[in-house]
């Protein structure tokens, strides 16, 4: 009898928590809308899976010596993987469309309008009961308006360890809701004949301005921008990587293997935080309201930039592009084609979405920089 | 935030600054490109079609309907 | 003179020790078998290798600071290598011919009855002066039976680190040795009539039954045996990523440069517990006739566990399938196909073996959390 | 030792119970499977051959022998 | 106004030094280096931004924390990346050609002589005022003569790590520079009629001969040369896989995405160690300038060896195969391939120069041992 | 510097000593070589094929040379 009690003792059922329980359901959820909605299912699975391994009792694999603590203090702690990701996205960034029109960097950087705001907003959150956001906390919170994982995941590590599992899934969340959150705004705040502008076709970019762009982009960062330089420099390093063609083996791992790799890791890492003491708290309600508000300006601010720039602009500018400036590369700049074609069939705004699209990478990278240095 | 956002924007405008210098002054070396451009196509290749893939396929798609409406 | 003396010095030969020297021959009849006579190269060539290099006398290259030490810690006394072999192993691995017929689960599990025989195996031989092994070496000594190198490997290192490199070696071998070792026991257990006996067509299994059997696997996991949860944890994930579908650039990494990378480390990282201090003794011999007695016990009780099963099985079951049980995936299930093949020249028992073949792989990670738990 | 083995066995005994329900209860979804299954064998080709096809060839060889022995 | 103070000292143009100004201008000649000249990029590109991420005021990119400090000292500091390289080298390594002719190894030696006489050079070089270096950083330095990248970056982190971004960059450089350095010396020391010399084709080596080949390097190294063990093992290790061919995916692997993330991560690391305070110094000058002569003392002892050989060799030898034994491979040898037939359209040395130029890496190797065996 | 080339030397000529034996007493395995060489080139080629498709193959080859001769 007393044998049987102590079996019973290392089962898990014996231990298990309601916060546990409801987290290995979230890990669930997140498992079904990477597999059956595809929602970024190259993050979300590993998240989804590390959320259910992060909260089995007993069996401790997020405390000292346990799989995911080492994969945590290895990759996130040092803030190596979004670090190496973001390497591997850069040697992926083709910045042709940006350079072939540079004005469309304003509408990366006006996207990046919806950060700020929500920095505000998640100070203010601090009047209801049970939600407590320091600056670190409202920064990192904020930097989900980026539409950009790594840069989030990175930020989040440096300001914000404790909600960063929180901020990680609502960031990429959010990026594979792109298609959903997107349009209605899109439609609201442009008119069917704004809609159908055509704009001119893009100049061919020469391979030096290519390979000088990265240059220049570091160059600046370091002058002007120390702390954004982590992630901007380990970007540029992947995009001077591939455009200089000198070193095309180097670049293809980076776009393949190695990315695969990190992302794995990086992915079971993020789910260790989805602890039930955690994340289940009036917090991570916020954190998805701020995120999700943040996004919606975000979209909003770089679509009436687009339509500033085009009042004072020789050539049309299709409003719709500015929305491809919260990065979310490249579903973002997509969405943007799919609602062009829908008010006009012939007027592809791909290409032309595709300068704001990378610019918002830029622009959300040097909003965490300026976040680093602020807080 | 108005610091954020103007530093961001400020610093946005001075890389769109940089690279319309860069566009005017860099000699294009037109003759260089080839090359370096097939490979970078073939490293793309086995990934997701690349978004010229896109658009080429869309506006083919949007030729063959205009066509077929006559 | 002196100088010279002192040149003399600074040379292995003035060094090296007996001892030393039978483990570099050891090494040496582990590159053979490897390289002559294809006996799990994949992991033999490596560790024969690093069993070399351990064994270089002044070299320290298993001494802090030393490339050796820098591997074994960060991979095996982690944990983290066999872990990743293991989700490698689970992209790997196809349950089809399981959940086609899921009552060869039991086959799995009774090849594990090798593992627990070998148990008490263990604590008799302490009997034998000169061998002296703990509750926790016994353990770690048993899992050989379970013919499956990660699991071995992991359980020793969590157990009983000093014997990791005898174990893993014993493993190996005789995973390598499953064409010789299994057949005379397959022959004498069944009659030239059994093992003619053919199997009904296995039915063909829908895609979402394959997604669902890794969550159920680690959902039963967590609830009843917490402690397996890492390594059933990690080839769960491995198998969920492969078939989703939805991740394949990480699948397919998983299965080849992450397997492969960690794979090299793995062997050089037990290869360097193959000094002659730790390997030279009685209770390397004990552990490698244990091991070969856990084999065959395993190999047996699957072939009874069929026989058994075929008794009261509507559906014919042929009893050599049972030998597959102990995993050795796919090499077991290969010499069941070609056992039968003997007896009967059209009967193809490839795929209704693979079934029990995969079900040895959880019945072993099942069996090395029971193990931990109750050690 | 009993505990042990009774304890594996119990566990898989409930896995193949839950086996039984999934095989019973889950849509088979008979017309999504093609273009997964296409991709899986697809990252399969280049690894070892999959045991479906030394499976098939084993059957084509004998076959073979059994045709010759007329 | 106070505000704009403290935002203008977030900036890094308030706290540029001079220093850091020059080795950012540094990192960019090695960028132009890389792309324009395609010096070495595999290198050299890598290195070249870590230089100037190294040199970003107020980052902290090399200090506790920064990803460069990471990368530092998980793979320079503990030695791996330059041995995991050696291991790729060794899996991209054919010993056939040295094995068809193994008097060639002696080229291989002798074209170390620029390491030793580099060794004295550096000691001389303390007359200088401002340039101090010890025992153990002359030795660091004259390695730049083996002309083997993993090799030097290996030795001067055991032995000079202070010193390791310079000895890095001037290996790499003069490696790169061997098609400018050596044909004036090799034309120099040779006559017309002796480039013209045409060798006997070389016999085909057997399988086992190349198998064996790296086991005997081994045991030979472990029994005499310990010290040498930590780089020849690895090169052994990786040409053992390469020649068994028993292991093929995991020798891909080795050649290709291992190699390729280590590199990338190696190159960053070194650049990290071009920072002002260091690498701005008459040490720096120093170390170029003795590389250069280890170099070209190399390339002429090599030639040299070659002629004396010539003389009692039954078999006609080329001396500008000499040359080859500097390592540099396989630039070395296409160099001398190149010098040959500019002498004589039809006379092709790639294949002979192999030979020499395999033993190079080898003799580099022993040397590098040898260097800590007496330091 | 004397003793460390001399050491280099002389470590590499016992290593051309030992290349010659290999060289004299190593049985050239002409008969081995073209199965493992063989092996490598198809294993390289997508890795291995067991030893059963190759079987498989040289059968089916021959089935169809045997049919078309009638
Ligand atoms: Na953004
Ligand atoms: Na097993
Ligand atoms: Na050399």
């Amino acid at each position: 009898m007393d044998k049987l009690t102590l079996l019973w003792q290392t089962t898990g059922l014996s231990a298990i928590t309601i916060g546990q329980t409801a987290m290995i359901i979230v890990g669930g959820i997140l498992l079904f809308l990477a597999i059956a909605k595809k929602f970024e299912p190259l993050l979300l699975l590993p998240i989804g899976f590390g959320a259910i391994l992060a909260n089995i009792p007993l069996a401790g694999l997020t405390e000292a010596g346990g799989v995911l603590y080492y994969v945590y203090k290895v990759g996130i702690d040092t803030g190596m993987f979004p670090l190496i990701i973001f390497m591997g996205v850069g040697a992926l960034t083709d910045f042709g469309p940006l350079l072939a029109n540079p004005k469309m960097m304003l509408l990366g950087g006006a996207a990046q309008f919806g950060i700020f705001a929500t920095l505000f907003g998640a100070i203010a959150l601090n009047v209801v009961p049970g939600i407590e956001f320091t600056m670190a906390d409202a920064a990192a919170i904020s930097i989900i308006g980026g539409a950009d994982g790594p840069t989030a995941i990175f930020l989040a590590s440096r300001l914000a360890p404790d909600l960063l599992g929180a901020i990680a899934v609502a960031a990429y969340s959010y990026m594979a809701l792109v298609p959903i959150i997107q349009p209605p705004i899109m439609r609201l705040l442009t008119s069917e004949s704004e809609r159908q502008i055509k704009m001119k076709q893009l100049r061919p970019v020469g391979r030096r301005e290519k390979i000088f762009f990265p240059l220049a982009v570091i160059l600046l960062t370091l002058l002007l921008l120390p702390s954004a330089t982590p992630l901007v420099g380990m970007f540029c390093l992947g995009n001077l990587m591939r455009e200089s063609g000198v070193v095309e083996r180097l670049t293809k791992t980076t776009q393949n293997d190695l990315i695969n790799i990190v992302t794995i890791f990086l992915g079971l890492a993020v789910g260790s935080k989805l602890q039930a003491e955690e994340f289940l708290s009036f917090q991570t309600l916020g954190i998805l309201v701020l995120g999700a508000i943040a996004f919606a300006i975000g979209t909003a601010s770089g679509i009436l930039m687009a339509k500033l720039m085009g009042k004072f602009s020789k050539d049309p500018i299709n409003p719709l592009i500015g929305a491809a400036g919260v990065s979310a590369v490249p579903m973002a700049a997509r969405v943007v084609n799919k609602v062009g074609l829908d008010s006009n069939q012939s007027n592809f705004l791909l290409m032309h979405a595709m300068g704001p699209n990378v610019a918002g990478v830029l622009g959300s990278a040097v909003a965490a920089g300026i976040l680093l240095a602020l807080v | 935030m108005a610091v954020g956002m103007t530093t961001v924007i400020a610093f946005l405008l001075l890389l769109i600054f940089v690279m319309s210098l860069m566009a005017k002054y860099l000699p294009k070396g037109a003759t260089h490109e080839p090359t370096p451009r097939s490979t970078r196509k073939q490293s793309k290749a086995g990934k997701e079609p690349s978004d010229d893939t896109v658009a080429a396929i869309s506006a083919a798609v949007h030729a063959y309907r205009t066509q077929r409406k006559k």
